[in-house]
């Protein structure tokens, strides 16, 4: 090789990736190859500190077709038909630039569903940030909002819902998570792998320059005052583009001119040149010259590890090379032909005939684990854990309840939603703010089934109980979905956290994996997929974010007619709460909003009965009996029943004497956040046959009180003295009013 | 016999295959998705030429303009003039406009949002093509979802599209009152679609393909149908 | 011999149509934030087109005809101004 | 006594950064309908002030506190460039 080469001590690995390396390949690495492994041993890249501990979580289940490892998950929902999705995030970008940040993590998402070979038909995204009136907060929220819908909207991929979290843990280093799913032919998925030697290798889509170079380790560094001035990190989104490449790849899929496809996200080139070689047991060879660039000057190492948008990487029969060349001509979209599969494990690299890069593909695809300590946080010790906060004497109810539907965290995201398209392909049925998931159609895909989906997290209780934090977000999110009439049947996570060379931060991060891992088995939920975002943790203050995963769970529904939302439906309906409200007030609205408070017990999952209780309010909903249900989480009893109401615009009365738990205080009854619990509305005669179904297994199920035409919200005490009273119109206009108010300038 | 439709399919255009689903599956035409370079050679012998909503090359510098610049612009123009129907959804509204086959212009929402929400649309007239099985007043409940669909138009143009009859719908409340709540976009006079002094070319920023189905709407309504329904009545029932 | 010149068009809303991105970021934003010697604000649309011409009447001439043939500008709503900077 | 000055705010993306729009406009427009002696556009957003000061230079740095400030554009993406023109 003449590519000039670099000494051992610059390149910038710890000691045993170096080992790894040099073990490999006896000789100095040339510039372009240290560049590719440094990327490619990235945190970001390499999942070094995690991989270790992922293994925890259940993968296996009998509609699994991918699992972790592929660009997205897959599994089987029956009719031909299989489901992908995945969840991911954009952190650092977002925290940067807003807008092009979380419209580049809309297009990464994207291409990750695409390139197994489905139609992406929806998104989902998450945003935590600092506290909601913050100005930094406002123009964080303002613009990934604007992201996130103008990409979406411009690709008309329909919005499915989202989750957005306030806290001060996350006002530098707010977390921007998206997802994407897709519904394809079961035989028409499409691997990332690249299986016979002679193949061509195309790249279709945008040219490539120096934007997003480094972006991989850049990805896995803490932010600092440097980063705010750091050039030519940020990427533009291109939407447009990513449309037709959209409809071009699976064009050429449908024509069965695809051999291998493979986004470029994370390390560009690289990734795609020695993932689909390794995947493939084979080889690839390209020519650095065929690329198209941005920028004349760019080195060649440069070229390798760019992460421009709106790439795609293809594995093409030669004889098949005309063909997919008419469709990509046919949107007008530039592509070359860069190299071939060959037969050599390797990766090689020319430029002007001269080989730059000549590594094998595993060394590149499995670099070494990294060994992370983990140790107690001190921050725990300080917890009391038996703490209750004094029980509010009846005349200060009233006003607790209105600061709790106008705090944070509670208050409608309407503001945020009315700016993403939720109708553009025809598949919803159950939209944002009407449910507790998504719900869209298959119609499209012959198919009476529906999807569910739906994204939840819950960091300040992970942060209080990192084990059954994570646990309760895997909880809440099945029962957000079972809540609509779906079966859930897998799950996707992303997972945001500090710097895990921080014992207690790793710590943390052990926890809720184990949490999330034990609730995954108790529900019987396989994981397909994943995402881990590490340092997460601002340097200059040294915080870092409270321990943040994001979970995705899809569900299903075998008929989509059966959904329901969790509207009030019509007076006197009977409501019914389901499950055991225990003394959990730890972590709550409650608790945070009311006391300022982090003590307490944290909401547990009675891991015996989790599956039993979903299943039952599944079969409950399927038969047809629930006229709305809604599972109980942020905000507790009160905030459920009152959220019913505003959509339902009917009142409510309640007696808490009815409220299946295991104390008589009425804080604890309305506000405790215990998981498992449901609310169900019904008419008079199907009453006594829901509460049958539960109590086949002795879950707690009672009639609680009916749906009002006054527009009240009513709840009395076991002796039916009235303990809160307000008009439904006054709450409800603060509660849907008060984001809009923040971001408009109106407060 | 059912009715013979082509809907272009532009670069960009998102809501195509939407509006195909509708017309086929819940109408039950025939109907042809043709790419735009290729329909220039397939436009004639429709009853009717839609152009769907979506983005055409990518909003940049104005929704719709570069798409009015298509050589397949020139030629539905001229079908147009001849009397053939011309439906024009949202981005297909936009790219009328910019074509000069309807008079005004589409802007910026006052919100400088991206909208999406369900509306109601007044009837203001049963002349054109797509309202013609409707009253006067009746309402329609269709959903909109656009950045730039604040209809304008100068104070003279503007006498004259009330005076000639071409205010197709407005955004009302529920009373069926145009208020500035009801207007998601500040549209001039809460317009929200127009046609051509014929009838023949009609657009609107609202999606009726997405309301023809109660499983897809919040209130249970198909009022999308209406619209597609009339247009049927336009050919005399057939 | 052609030259290279750059134009600036802009592209702005009518005095009488409505400017509510202009409004919004000063009423919203600057007076808001103390900034009260400001008096109007209008927001518009910039290209900077870098183009080939035989001297900078021409170029100026090309990008007329470029803005009116292609309606880089809609009348009804916009006016427009060009610039040969260079 | 202080007088009015108009200030042209303008934002562009960064100089290497790709430019969606201009792109488009140049390839799908301008070179479609003949324009091909236009050999790059690049888009931007423009802000028309009319503010009080004391004087030019007064105004100058009002504007660039301001832009600053209220982050009026944001730096690790765009460029700002202020000009008073009257
Ligand atoms: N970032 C977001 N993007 C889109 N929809 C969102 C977002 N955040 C919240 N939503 C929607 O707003 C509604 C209320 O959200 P949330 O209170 O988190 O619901 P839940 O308690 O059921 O999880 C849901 O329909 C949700 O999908
Ligand atoms: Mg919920």
């Amino acid at each position: 090789m003449t590519e000039k080469t670099i000494s051992k001590d610059k390149i910038n690995l710890t000691k045993e990736e170096k080992e790894a390396v040099y073990k490999a390949i006896k000789r100095d690495l040339t510039i372009p190859e240290a560049a590719m492994l440094e990327v490619m041993n990235s945190e970001h890249c390499s999942y070094k500190s995690s991989r270790p501990v992922l293994p925890k979580l259940p993968t296996k289940g009998p509609r699994v077709i991918c699992g972790p490892g592929e660009d997205a998950g897959v599994v089987d929902i029956g009719d031909g038909l299989a489901l992908v999705f995945k969840l991911e995030s954009h952190n650092h970008p977002s925290a940067l630039d807003p807008f092009n940040g979380a419209a580049t993590g809309i297009g990464g998402i994207i291409r990750d569903i695409l390139c197994m070979g489905a139609r992406p038909i929806g998104l989902l995204d998450s945003f935590r940030l600092g506290g909601l009136s913050d100005p930094h907060t406002k123009w964080l929220l303002k613009w990934v909002t604007k992201g996130v819908g103008d990409y979406g909207n411009c690709v008309g991929i329909a919005n499915a819902g989202g989750d957005i979290e306030f806290d001060p843990s996350f006002q530098i280093n707010c977390l921007i998570n998206v997802g994407c799913f897709g519904v394809m032919r079961k035989d028409e998925l499409a691997l990332s792998r690249a299986t016979t030697p002679g193949n061509k290798l195309i790249l279709l889509g945008g040219s490539t320059g120096r934007d997003g170079i480094g972006g991989a380790s850049f990805a896995s560094k803490n932010i600092t005052e440097e980063s705010e001035s750091d050039r030519g990190a940020v990427q533009i989104g291109d939407p447009y583009m990513k449309k037709l490449i959209i409809e071009a790849t699976l064009e050429a899929i449908k024509a069965g001119v695809v051999d291998g496809l493979k986004d470029l996200g994370a390390a560009g080139v690289t990734c795609s040149i020695s993932e689909t070689a390794d995947a493939g047991g084979t080889g690839t060879e390209i020519k650095l010259e065929n690329m198209r660039l941005r920028e004349s000057d760019m080195e060649p190492w440069e070229i390798l590890v760019s992460e421009s948008q709106e790439r795609m990487f293809f594995v093409v029969k030669p004889e098949n090379v005309k063909k997919i060349s008419e469709i990509f001509d046919k949107y007008e979209l530039p592509y070359e032909i860069l190299g071939e599969v060959t037969d050599t494990g390797k990766c090689v690299v020319k430029y002007n005939d001269q080989i730059i890069v000549d590594l094998p593909a595993h060394l590149l695809t499995k670099p070494p684990a990294a060994d992370r300590k983990a140790s107690y946080p001190k921050y725990l010790n300080k917890l009391n854990r038996k703490w209750l906060p004094k029980e509010p004497k009846t005349n200060e109810l009233n006003d607790i309840c209105r600061k709790i539907m106008a705090s944070d965290n509670i208050i409608s995201r309407e503001w945020v939603y009315r700016q993403y398209d939720t109708e553009v392909g025809l598949h919803s049925t159950v939209k944002s703010g009407y449910g507790d998931a998504g719900v869209f159609r298959l119609s499209e895909f012959d198919s009476k089934k529906g999807v569910a989906v739906t994204f939840d997290g819950n960091s300040h209780q992970c942060y209080l109980d990192p084990y059954y934090g994570g646990a309760g977000v895997m909880m809440e999110a099945c029962s957000n979905v079972a809540a609509v009439g779906a079966e859930p049947i897998a799950m996707t996570d992303c997972l945001n956290f500090g710097n895990p060379e921080h014992p207690q931060v790793f710590w943390t991060f052990e926890k809720v994996v184990e949490g999330l891992a034990d609730a995954s088995k108790a529900l019987g939920i396989p994981c397909v997929g994943g995402n881990v975002s590490f340092y997460n943790h601002d340097e200059v203050n040294d915080v870092a974010v409270k321990p943040s995963p994001v979970i995705f769970v899809a569900g299903l529904l075998e008929d989509v007619t059966k959904a329901v939302n969790y509207s009030f439906k019509a007076p006197d309906e009977y409501i019914i709460l389901i499950g055991e409200t225990k003394a959990e007030i730890g972590g709550s609205e409650f608790a945070k909003v009311i006391h300022k408070s982090n003590n307490g017990q944290v909401p547990k999952v009675d891991f015996a009965n989790a599956k039993t209780i979903i299943s039952k309010v599944v079969n409950t909903i399927k038969s047809g009996l629930a006229t709305a249900c809604h599972d109980i989480s942020k905000g507790g009893l009160f905030v459920a029943l009152t959220e019913m109401a505003m959509n339902g615009d009917l009142g409510y009365e309640i007696n808490l004497k009815r409220v299946p738990s295991e104390t008589e205080r009425v804080d604890i009854k309305l506000f405790s956040e215990s998981y498992g619990r449901f609310l169900i509305t019904a008419k008079a005669e199907d009453v006594e046959k829901i509460i049958a179904i539960f109590a086949e297994e002795e879950i707690p199920a009672s009639f609680i009180g009916k749906v009002t035409k006054k527009k009240k919200l009513q709840i009395e005490n076991s002796n039916n003295e009235i303990l809160i009273d307000l008009p439904l119109n006054e709450i409800k206009q603060t509660w849907k009013m008060r984001m809009e108010e923040e971001m408009e300038g109106k407060k | 016999m059912p009715m013979r439709v082509i809907v272009i399919q532009f670069s960009g255009s998102t809501c195509d295959r939407d509006l195909v689903s509708a017309m086929k599956d819940v109408m039950g035409w025939e109907v042809d998705l043709v790419w735009y370079n290729n329909a220039l050679k397939h436009l004639e012998g429709y009853d009717a030429i839609f152009l769907p909503g979506g983005f055409t090359y990518g909003d940049h510098l104005r929704a719709g303009i570069i798409a009015a610049y298509t050589p397949v612009m020139k030629k539905v123009k001229n079908l147009a003039n001849e009397g053939l129907p011309v439906l024009g959804i949202c981005n297909g509204f936009q790219i009328l406009v910019e074509s000069g086959l309807l008079p005004g212009a589409l802007i910026g929402n006052d919100t400088l949002r991206f909208s999406c929400k369900w509306t109601n649309l007044r009837i203001e007239t049963t002349r054109s093509a797509a309202t013609n099985i409707a009253n006067k007043g009746d309402i329609w409940r269709v959903p909109v979802a656009h950045g730039e669909g604040r209809y304008f138009l100068d104070e003279k143009g503007l006498k004259d599209l009330n005076e000639n009859d071409q205010v197709v719908w407005r955004y009302v409340n529920d009373n069926g009152e145009t208020t500035k709540v009801a207007n998601p976009n500040g549209s001039i006079e809460n317009i929200a679609g127009i046609c051509n002094l014929e009838g023949n070319v009609v657009g609107l920023m609202p999606h009726p393909e997405r309301a023809t189905e109660a499983i897809i709407s919040p209130w249970g309504s198909e009022h999308g149908k209406f619209f597609f329904q009339s247009l049927e009545n336009y050919f005399g029932g057939r | 011999m052609p030259s290279q010149f750059l134009a600036e068009i802009i592209i702005e809303g009518k005095k009488n149509a409505r400017d509510p991105e202009g409004e919004t970021i000063m009423r919203d934003l600057m007076i808001k934030h103390g900034y009260d010697m400001v008096t109007s604000v209008r927001s518009g649309k910039i290209l900077k087109v870098t183009l080939e011409a035989k001297d900078e009447k021409e170029a100026k001439e090309i990008c007329w005809k470029m803005v009116n043939e292609l309606r880089i500008y809609n009348p009804i709503a916009h006016v427009c101004t060009i610039q040969i900077v260079k």
